[in-house]
């Protein structure tokens, strides 16, 4: 099966019902389609943004490797990848991840395959701005994120 | 060995106080980890941002490596903390 | 956490951008958010419609007792499914279950359990209309789909 | 015992050849299966709609039941094929 991917880095928001057409648009072979939107919480009040820093080049490199290895893996007729960078305020998104396949629990489990090794590959630091002004500290890495993506390994 | 270009992100540019550099290391600066180690030693900045050397992820020309890896041949290696993306 | 919860069986299409925005809108608590949609696959050019059977009320019922069971079990912000019935054609929409929480895991296994319990015990029936004229079978239940409800109930 | 709502979806309501009915079982008729025994009596339509019980599925008053679920107190009992939606 061939997949359609796509991936993306950008500054601006993404359209999510405009990538979900993109994938299923004037086909008939999509059964299922998976989405899965990362956003920035406000927590509890205290955060006034997240500053969103990338490696270019190497992020899109590492999230196409990892939708590659997805369609390699599961039926996929599509997947998409789009990541922010800069400043995301609460509320608003930071990640889109779509799977679709001709079967529901392909789409699932590729979505979701897509976002754990996105977390723990692809380039990206999340600084925080706090409302009360002070520029909080960097985001530290979840011991939970490694062992999301190592239960993929042992599947 | 030739010229490398160095890039930094996120708390280890901050520390070292700049985004990128071009550095001919010494011969026997073979792998990421001897990389690290030499440029512990040019100055404070750097031994901030490498103190807790075994959290520190590298990439040679864009591809995740280990502190073993070798890096003759390599144009351009980046250091930066585990990844909070996603 | 108090879901909100939504249940909706209608036979027009649904709006997937505008159950995102309604379960999203004005809030910073939502970190992730999981959506399946489930559409009519044309069956290599075979297939003219489907006509979806279900039985009123119970059909709300069932659906809605699954979304308050996939509250009860994860940290849910929001569930939301909507099923449509009678012709739907190759490429259009079936169904839509949207799951948001704080967290990644909870939305995804939301997502898929509200799906895998939908399919076994929503009172749904597909018909299936070919391309030839000839009206075909009622599709039969695949075993596949009870055996992804159980491993919920091992885990 | 009083009279019970029936209703049939799918290739069970094709093979009655109605969506539903009002019936009033005898007495002795106490659960789901004895139901539909004595359903597959009543008619050609109903003994084809009921040929493989087994797999026949069966609410009462809108809730999934077991074919050993008593009938008394129902009010509406409706049978159908294994469930395709989603």
């Amino acid at each position: 099966m061939d997949a359609q991917i796509k991936v993306a880095i950008q500054n601006e928001d993404f359209d999510v019902a405009r990538e979900i057409e993109s994938l299923t648009r004037g086909r008939g072979d999509v059964g299922a389609l998976v989405t899965f939107t990362g956003l920035c919480r406000d927590e509890a009040g205290t955060l006034e943004a997240l500053e969103l820093e990338h490696y270019p080049g190497m992020a899109e490199d590492e999230i196409l490797r990892v939708a590659q290895q997805a369609a390699a893996r599961w039926p996929l007729l599509g997947a998409t990848a789009i990541h922010r960078y800069g400043k995301v305020l609460p509320g608003e998104n930071i990640v889109l991840v779509i799977a679709t396949s001709p079967h529901r629990r392909a789409a699932f489990e590729a979505a979701e395959y897509i976002m754990d090794y996105l977390k723990t590959r692809a380039p990206f630091w999340k600084k925080e701005h706090r409302r009360d002004g002070s520029v909080g500290e960097w985001v530290e890495a979840k011991d939970a994120d490694d062992s999301a993506a190592e239960r993929w390994e042992q599947a | 060995m030739s010229a490398l270009k160095l890039s930094y992100f996120a708390w280890v540019r901050e520390r070292i106080g700049r985004p990128g550099e071009t550095l001919t290391p010494p011969d026997d600066v073979k792998n990421i980890g001897e990389l690290i180690e030499w440029l512990s030693r040019r100055g404070e900045e750097y031994a901030y941002a490498f103190e807790n050397a075994k959290v520190i992820r590298a990439a040679i020309d864009r591809q995740h490596v280990k502190h073993d890896a070798p890096i003759a041949g390599a144009r351009e290696i980046a250091f930066f903390p585990p990844m909070t993306g996603g």
